[in-house]
């Protein structure tokens, strides 16, 4: 290691307490032109549409926080700023010019910088390397990169960073906290005017946010602007100079820091006064269908779950605090390393195929990736998990498929033209549509549904809702993860609460409200 | 309710499977037509017979490969498993006279080498390229180890039947050939197995979270691999009369050249049985014509070779045309 | 890291006990035998034959071959690996006498005694060379076949190897043959390169391309048996085939009648010879710059004593075919 | 958690042996074996032996790591090679002077490198299955250009050059090394070098970089194939000849050898030094087993399990460091 802990503390601590920098911070005074502007982005996905005429001014030196709840949009604005999208509508300026970015390279060559979510770094190039991917150009001698040079220079933005990182290590060798700090230096040493930063403290621990959050106000003082998206209220609290909330695609509210409480800006993420609630019929459970008990697996301690027959139980927390984690490892599909997990009042069984049969199911967050065979037809994919037990004796009837899935088709209102029709060519909703009916057609009984309803129009976002009270009031049990909290509140008769990696409260009756979940998900 | 992204306005139009069939059907029947226009002695019904026997051979060695493909894998193993199984089988017969041995130890042989494969990359979790690429040289010394240089030859004619003989003036390996293809269609198409095979192709990970036990169905696909080698190897066995342990080593790479030119893609997921019959028929008719038209032995790398990279640009530009137009 | 350790220690063991095993067991002169593949029956001839003649002698041999038949790249390390162990005496046939030559002259330059069997070895200075005529070879049983045919008719050739000797000399022979015979007519001359399952290949396409095909000439009995068996899978049951080398499985063939003649090219006697040559001179006596095994046409009529397994035979002395 | 990781280092002595691949092992594992039963193993005529042959590999092997490493595959370089020899000899024969023959080669290496790299590159179809198509073309292509038979006669020159020596090494071996030391400052010095590896790690990051990735990923192809038709220079040096089908199933062997270095098929992980490390691995193994006169029946068995179980150690190494991260 190279600084002192005790060095570290004392600088973490100020940069806490003290995160505002000098007067020349002072943002947006209005005499100044914005630096980027966003005026009137549009943009549709098939079924979506994800950004309604979105606006937004960027003043140099300034931190601009984006908040919204997941979905609202934010992450495509991103995209479209970047070039990776383009917009339906709308366009961009920079210090008043109008500006075309069509891609990434343009973005890059106007100043603009993203960190995103999804790491873009090559695993086997080094860290020095994957800083300056694409702009070795810099170091270049007869053709030849000077390595010495790239990497002194690599050095120098880690150290900007307070990172000891060996700048030779492969990004395949580093951790998710890691990767995304080399992500940042990445986006840091293009010098960028614009640098839009997409949850950056998500994965990495406190101490190496406070690292970031000194770099931002060093940033700031020399008329950086930032783009800055997080879930985190203290964060925005402590960061933002201005702070802009997106909700369903369109831009709610753009305040000035300290002209609206935390309360009034969750409240203005969820669309309306924190605190109401929507009817939820209260249910009366049965037995529990899972129980899990101190179970821990390489991402997770200590978990304890119950599940009952006839209700639908939420798993709530930020992205990344292990709540995905936890329905794969009731799920079997990742190993766990010590505790318990009794299903159906039996000890579960070992492999993830037998409590497939045992009447378990999984709606997986990334269906494409994890749930669907995409090139394969809407018969396929809604029988995969009931072969067995429709087809009891090996022999598989085209016939008993054909009319099974035409049942499921009608039953849960797939929108395809036949059973046939391969599922790629299927929208998001009917997509996860053929997910759950492979589930129903399986006859499960436990249902963990991650996202259940994670890029799916209203339209059939309600129907999934429907489906899931239908489950429950066959006797199904069900989890929910969502990190759209209304809809939390309004499906889950109660819900745990996780952050980093562990159960942080249990929320049930009149307890489960937004602002109960949020209180326990963000960093206190 | 959304409407679906793509409305697919030929609702009676054929599934892209049975479209890809029929297009490698008429164009086998085309060439067949051009070439009996040349030759008529062609469109004999002796000279057809002896072809589709040619390609029978191919056929079964590359049936297996199929399965395996279809359902993400793949298996380099096939030509020295062929190799193996056809030296020990021979060893069988000639020492205990009765072919019966022969046909146990081929499936036997060829079967366990399967088995072993799937092991290798279930358990070791070795990558299949790899894993099936040290077995192919495993098998293939074990071969020559136990060859030690001779032949052996002359098996019973009763054995010689299986590769020589006629039933209702067809060719037994053209019989064979059938009821392999017909086993491995009713196994792909009217199984449990086959289905999930299919589905393992397509997306290993969402087999997996959909409760396919995918390991266990990769073993016998693996298994089903070596065993068609092994039912291979004994027609080989009983058309050639004898075994010498370089028999197999030249007929993986057109094996997989016949499961490639079929239709069947290496991504896996998709493919059929049917299209790799056509596929070694459609190879092996081109290698006929060429000799009909006195096209000289030196050509026949370089036409394979074509066939194979026009096989695959067609199914490309067909598959763009198709997700393009949705 | 356990599982590493103990395929290290399996590893280890594994290469110690094949290194026990083989390990050189210093008994008189050594003798490194090459032979072109493991696949043709012929080189299990030669191999037997120098086997009896070096115990005989009491010699000890190493076998060299390919481990992909006939690969020369191979083969030329073999042959290069083989210079550093310096055996007392090498016996050496080419995959490829034109790649193979300038490696076996610098191995006889460095002082080892190199015995040329088989196919001829290029020029050399070698000990001796020790094989048959193989133009004679093809000649004859080109003309065994023509006689048969009654001076007229349509044949087939299957060829050896292109490049190698034994395969040219062949094919030299069989077209001096047809030259002579002015009412035959070679239909088509193409590789089948000593295999069996090229030889059943080409056969079955020369029959599509063919519809009489009176006689068919091969360099090897593989090829030949090869073609036999496409002959009769197509019907032609009246096809005169005849082939180079005589081999037991072609032996048969022959007094079974599917093959009508053999011209003997004995791998047994090659192996015996220029084992014996080779021995002999590096213990002092003078060996003869060159010996060529006569080759007989084996037919119905004579072909009992190539029926017996080669352990069975006795090995031929060099006098027997020196005197001549 | 603790905030600093000890990272893993890629310099230093402690990485270089726990970055050492199976083949590295089991090399070194061969060599000691092989030299107790056999002093002569190690005498300076074997080592040399050795270095030709092993030069010859290289020339495969080390094209073939940068292709792998951008997880392709090149099924082709064996019949590419026979080919380019097939070329330069009848061009020498045809009076052609040896720079316009080496010109001709070089010509049609590119343009089957740029097929390969256009169908693989831009139309994304697997390299396995284009590469096994433009082999039976290439493969064909020497077949009808010499009739099937081997073509000889030419200049000696080429052996003399394949013969000769710089100071003491053999020019097969310099080659090979100044080939090593050229396509490592490629890889590890020069901006292409990141790129390949970051097409096979990561090619849509690439794009986002604002590198044309597909053209990066063209070049791969297109440089494999030139230094693949020009070491078929040394080839035909070596036999004197060339031969239509000499390079059918080195392709393979090439293969193994990367394989065994370590290079993965995933993720653009590979080890230009892995390729030497394999390549000698295999060598050694084919040499050390003529040279105890072992049964070449057994060498392919030995091939096999070598293979497999550098894969093994590989994977147990990797599973240790997982485990030690």
């Amino acid at each position: 290691m190279m600084h002192g802990t005790e060095n570290q503390d004392e600088q973490g601590d100020r940069s806490l307490h003290t995160p505002k920098g000098s007067a020349s911070r002072a943002p947006g005074s209005e005499a100044d032109a914005p630096l980027l502007r966003l005026v009137g982005i549009d943009k549709s996905f098939p079924g979506v549409h994800a950004l309604k005429n979105v606006s937004l001014d960027v003043y140099a030196g300034e931190v601009h926080v984006i908040l919204g709840q997941n979905g609202a949009g934010k992450s495509t604005l991103i995209k479209t700023l970047y070039g990776a999208y383009a917009a339906d509508r709308g366009y961009i300026e920079i210090e008043g010019r109008r500006v075309a970015v069509a891609r990434p390279a343009d973005a890059s060559a106007l100043g603009i910088a993203v960190i995103f979510q999804e790491f873009s770094l090559i695993p086997y190039l080094d860290i020095a390397q994957n800083i300056f991917l694409g702009r070795e150009a810099a170091f270049s001698r007869f053709g030849l990169v000077d390595s010495a040079a790239m990497h002194a220079a690599a050095r120098t933005i880690l150290d900007g960073l307070g990172l000891d990182y060996d700048t030779h290590a492969y990004a395949a060798d580093l951790g998710v906290a890691q990767q995304q700090m080399v992500e940042i230096a990445k986006a840091l040493s293009q010098n960028a005017r614009v640098l839009v930063m997409d949850e950056p403290t998500a994965a990495i621990s406190e101490r190496e946010s406070d690292r970031l959050f000194q770099t931002i106000a060093r940033l700031t003082e020399k008329r950086v602007a930032i783009v800055y998206i997080s879930h985190r209220m203290k964060e925005v609290q402590m960061l933002g100079d201005r702070i802009t909330i997106l909700r369903d695609g369109a831009v709610v509210t753009s305040v000035l820091r300290d002209q609206k409480s935390q309360a009034e800006m969750v409240g203005a993420m969820i669309g309306r006064p924190s605190g109401s609630q929507l009817a939820r019929t209260p249910r009366s459970p049965g037995e529990p269908v899972l129980l899990a008990r101190d179970v821990n697996t390489a991402k997770l301690s200590d978990i304890s779950i119950e599940i009952l027959a006839g209700e639908v139980v939420g798993l709530a927390g930020l992205v990344g605090s292990g709540r995905t984690e936890v329905v794969r490892a009731l799920f079997g599909a990742d190993p766990i390393a010590s505790g318990e997990i009794a299903l159906f009042g039996s000890r579960a069984l070992a492999t993830l195929d037998r409590r497939v049969r045992a009447g378990m199911a999984l709606l997986p967050e990334d269906r494409k990736r994890e749930g669907l065979a995409l090139p394969l037809d809407v018969r396929d994919n809604a029988t995969v998990a009931s072969l067995w037990r429709s087809f009891t004796s090996g022999w598989f009837s085209p016939a008993k498929a054909e009319r099974d899935t035409r049942g499921l088709i009608a039953q849960l209102g797939i929108a395809a033209h036949g059973t046939r029709q391969s599922v790629h060519t299927l929208s998001g909703g009917n997509q996860q549509k053929v997910v759950l009916a492979k589930w129903l057609a399986a006859g499960s009984r436990l249902f963990l549904l991650d996202e259940p309803t994670r890029g799916v129009d209203v339209g059939a976002k309600a129907e999934i809702y429907r489906l899931i009270d239908q489950l429950v009031d066959g006797g199904a049990g069900v989890v929910v993860i969502s990190s759209e909290l209304p809809e939390l509140v309004q499906l889950c008769d109660r819900a745990y609460v996780m952050r980093d990696h562990r159960i942080v409260g249990h929320l049930a009756g009149d307890q489960l409200t937004e602002r109960a979940i949020l209180e326990l998900a963000v960093h206190q | 309710m959304t409407i679906p992204a793509t409305l697919d306005i030929r609702p009676s139009s054929l599934s892209p499977d049975a479209a890809a069939l029929l297009g490698r059907f008429v164009l086998i029947v085309l060439i067949a037509g051009a070439l009996t226009a040349v030759d008529p002695g062609f469109a004999s019904v002796s000279n057809l017979l002896n072809m589709l026997r040619q390609a029978s051979l191919l056929f079964l060695v590359a049936s297996g490969l199929t399965l395996v493909i279809i359902g993400g894998g793949l298996d380099l193993s096939v030509g020295a498993n062929l190799t193996l199984s056809a030296c020990l089988a021979a060893a069988a017969i000639k020492t205990t006279g009765n072919p019966w041995y022969g046909v146990a130890v081929a499936i036997g042989a060829g079967t366990l080498i399967g088995y072993a494969n799937g092991l290798m990359i279930n358990r070791l979790q070795l990558p299949p390229f790899l894993a099936t690429f040290g077995m192919l040289w495993v098998a293939q010394g074990i071969a020559y180890w136990f060859m030690a240089g001779q032949t052996i030859y002359g098996m019973p004619m009763s054995f010689r039947y299986f590769g020589t003989g006629f039933f209702l003036g067809v060719p037994l390996p053209i019989w064979i050939t059938l009821v392999v293809c017909l086993a491995c269609s009713i196994l792909l198409h009217r199984t449990t197995f086959g289905r999930e095979a299919y589905f393992m192709g397509a997306n290993q990970t969402a087999a997996l979270l959909s409760g396919v036990p995918v390991e266990r169905r990769r073993l016998l696909l693996y298994v089903l691999s070596g065993l068609t080698a092994g039912i291979a190897s004994l027609v080989y066995l009983a058309r050639l009369n004898a075994a010498e342990p370089g028999i197999g080593e030249p007929l993986l790479l057109p094996a997989i050249a016949a499961v490639l030119v079929g239709g069947t893609s290496l991504f896996g997921g998709n493919g059929n049985i049917g299209g790799t019959a056509l596929g070694a028929i459609l190879l092996t008719i081109i290698v006929n014509g060429l000799n009909l038209l006195n096209v000289a032995a030196t050509w026949h790398p370089f036409v394979n070779g074509a066939v194979v990279l026009v096989a695959i640009i067609a199914d490309l530009v067909i598959s763009r045309r198709r997700s393009g137009s949705g | 890291m356990r599982t590493t350790r103990s395929i290290r220690c399996v590893l280890a063991a594994v290469i110690c006990g094949t290194l026990f095993n083989s390990a050189v067991r210093a008994d008189g002169e050594v003798i490194a035998a090459f032979t072109k593949n493991q696949v043709d029956p012929h080189f299990e001839g030669v191999r037997a034959g120098v086997a009896q003649m070096a115990e005989k002698m009491r010699a000890t041999v190493k076998y060299y071959t390919p481990t992909k038949p006939n690969n020369i790249t191979e083969g030329m390390s073999q042959l290069e690996d083989v210079g550093v162990t310096k055996p007392n005496l090498m016996l050496f046939m080419p995959i490829d006498a034109k790649a193979q030559l300038p490696t076996i002259k610098r191995l006889i330059e460095s002082g080892l005694p190199i015995i040329n069997y088989n196919d001829r070895g290029g020029d050399a200075p070698y000990l001796s060379f020790v094989g048959q005529d193989d133009y004679k070879l093809g000649y004859d049983i080109a003309k065994t076949l023509f006689d048969h045919l009654g001076g007229k008719g349509n044949v087939v050739i299957l060829e050896g190897v292109k490049g190698s000797t034994t395969g040219d000399e062949r094919k030299r022979g069989f077209d001096a043959a047809a030259k002579d015979y002015p009412n035959i007519k070679v239909l088509a001359s193409q590789p089948a390169n000593f295999q069996r399952l090229l030889g059943m290949q080409t056969m079955e396409n020369l029959i599509q391309q063919f519809s009489t095909i009176d006689g068919v000439i091969a360099a090897a009995d593989a090829s030949a048996l090869g073609a036999i068996e496409a002959l009769n899978a197509a019907g032609r049951k009246n096809v005169a085939v005849v082939s180079i080398n005589g081999v037991p499985e072609a032996v048969e063939a022959v007094k079974a009648g599917s093959l009508l003649a053999i011209a003997e090219f004995d791998g047994f006697k090659i192996g015996c010879v220029a084992t014996a040559v080779g021995l002999n001179a590096i213990r002092g006596q003078s060996a003869p710059k060159q010996i060529t095994i006569p080759g007989a046409i084996i037919t119905k009529a004579n072909y009992a004593p190539w029926l017996v397994p080669y352990k069975d035979r006795t090995c031929p002395t060099p006098d027997a075919y020196i005197a001549k | 958690m603790s905030v600093t990781i000890q990272l893993q280092r890629r310099s230093g002595m402690g990485q270089f042996l726990s970055a050492i691949p199976g083949a590295g092992l089991l090399l070194i594992l061969m060599l000691v074996l092989f030299t107790i039963v056999n002093p002569r193993f190690v005498s300076q005529t074997n080592l040399m032996n050795v270095g030709l042959q092993t030069s010859l590999l290289l020339m495969l092997a080390l094209p073939m790591t940068l292709i792998i490493m951008t997880e392709g595959l090149d099924l082709s370089a064996g019949a590419l090679l026979g080919l380019s020899g097939v070329i330069v000899a009848e061009a020498l024969l045809a009076g052609w002077g040896v720079l316009a023959a080496c010109a001709a080669t070089l010509a049609v290496s590119i343009a089957f490198g740029a097929l390969n790299g256009v169908l693989i590159a831009y139309l994304s179809l697997p390299a396995f299955v284009v590469t096994l198509g433009t082999m039976g073309l290439m493969q064909g292509i020497a077949l009808v250009l010499t009739n099937g038979d081997p073509v000889g006669g030419f200049t000696p020159a080429i052996e003399t050059f394949y013969r000769s020596q710089l100071w003491f090494i053999p020019t097969p071996i310099a080659i090979a090394a100044a080939l090593y030391a050229a396509l490592w400052l490629l890889l590890y010095r020069t901006r292409l070098g990141n790129y390949v590896i970051a097409i096979g790690g990561n090619k849509d990051a690439l794009r986002l970089a604002g590198i044309r990735a597909n053209l990066v990923h063209l070049a791969v192809y297109v440089l494999g194939s030139t230094i693949i038709g020009l070491s078929a220079v040394l080839l035909i040096g070596r036999t004197n000849s060339a031969h239509p089908t000499v390079g059918i199933g080195m392709e393979f062997e090439a293969i193994a050898a990367v394989v065994l270095g370590g290079t993965s098929f995933e993720k653009g992980q590979g080890w230009l030094f892995g390729a030497v490390l394999g390549a000698l691995a295999i060598t050694v193994l084919r040499n050390g087993l003529n040279i105890l006169s072992i049964d070449s029946s057994l060498q392919v068995v030995c091939i096999g399990i070598l293979l497999i179980l550098a894969l093994l150690i590989d994977q147990a190494r990797k599973q240790f460091v997982r485990r030690t991260a």
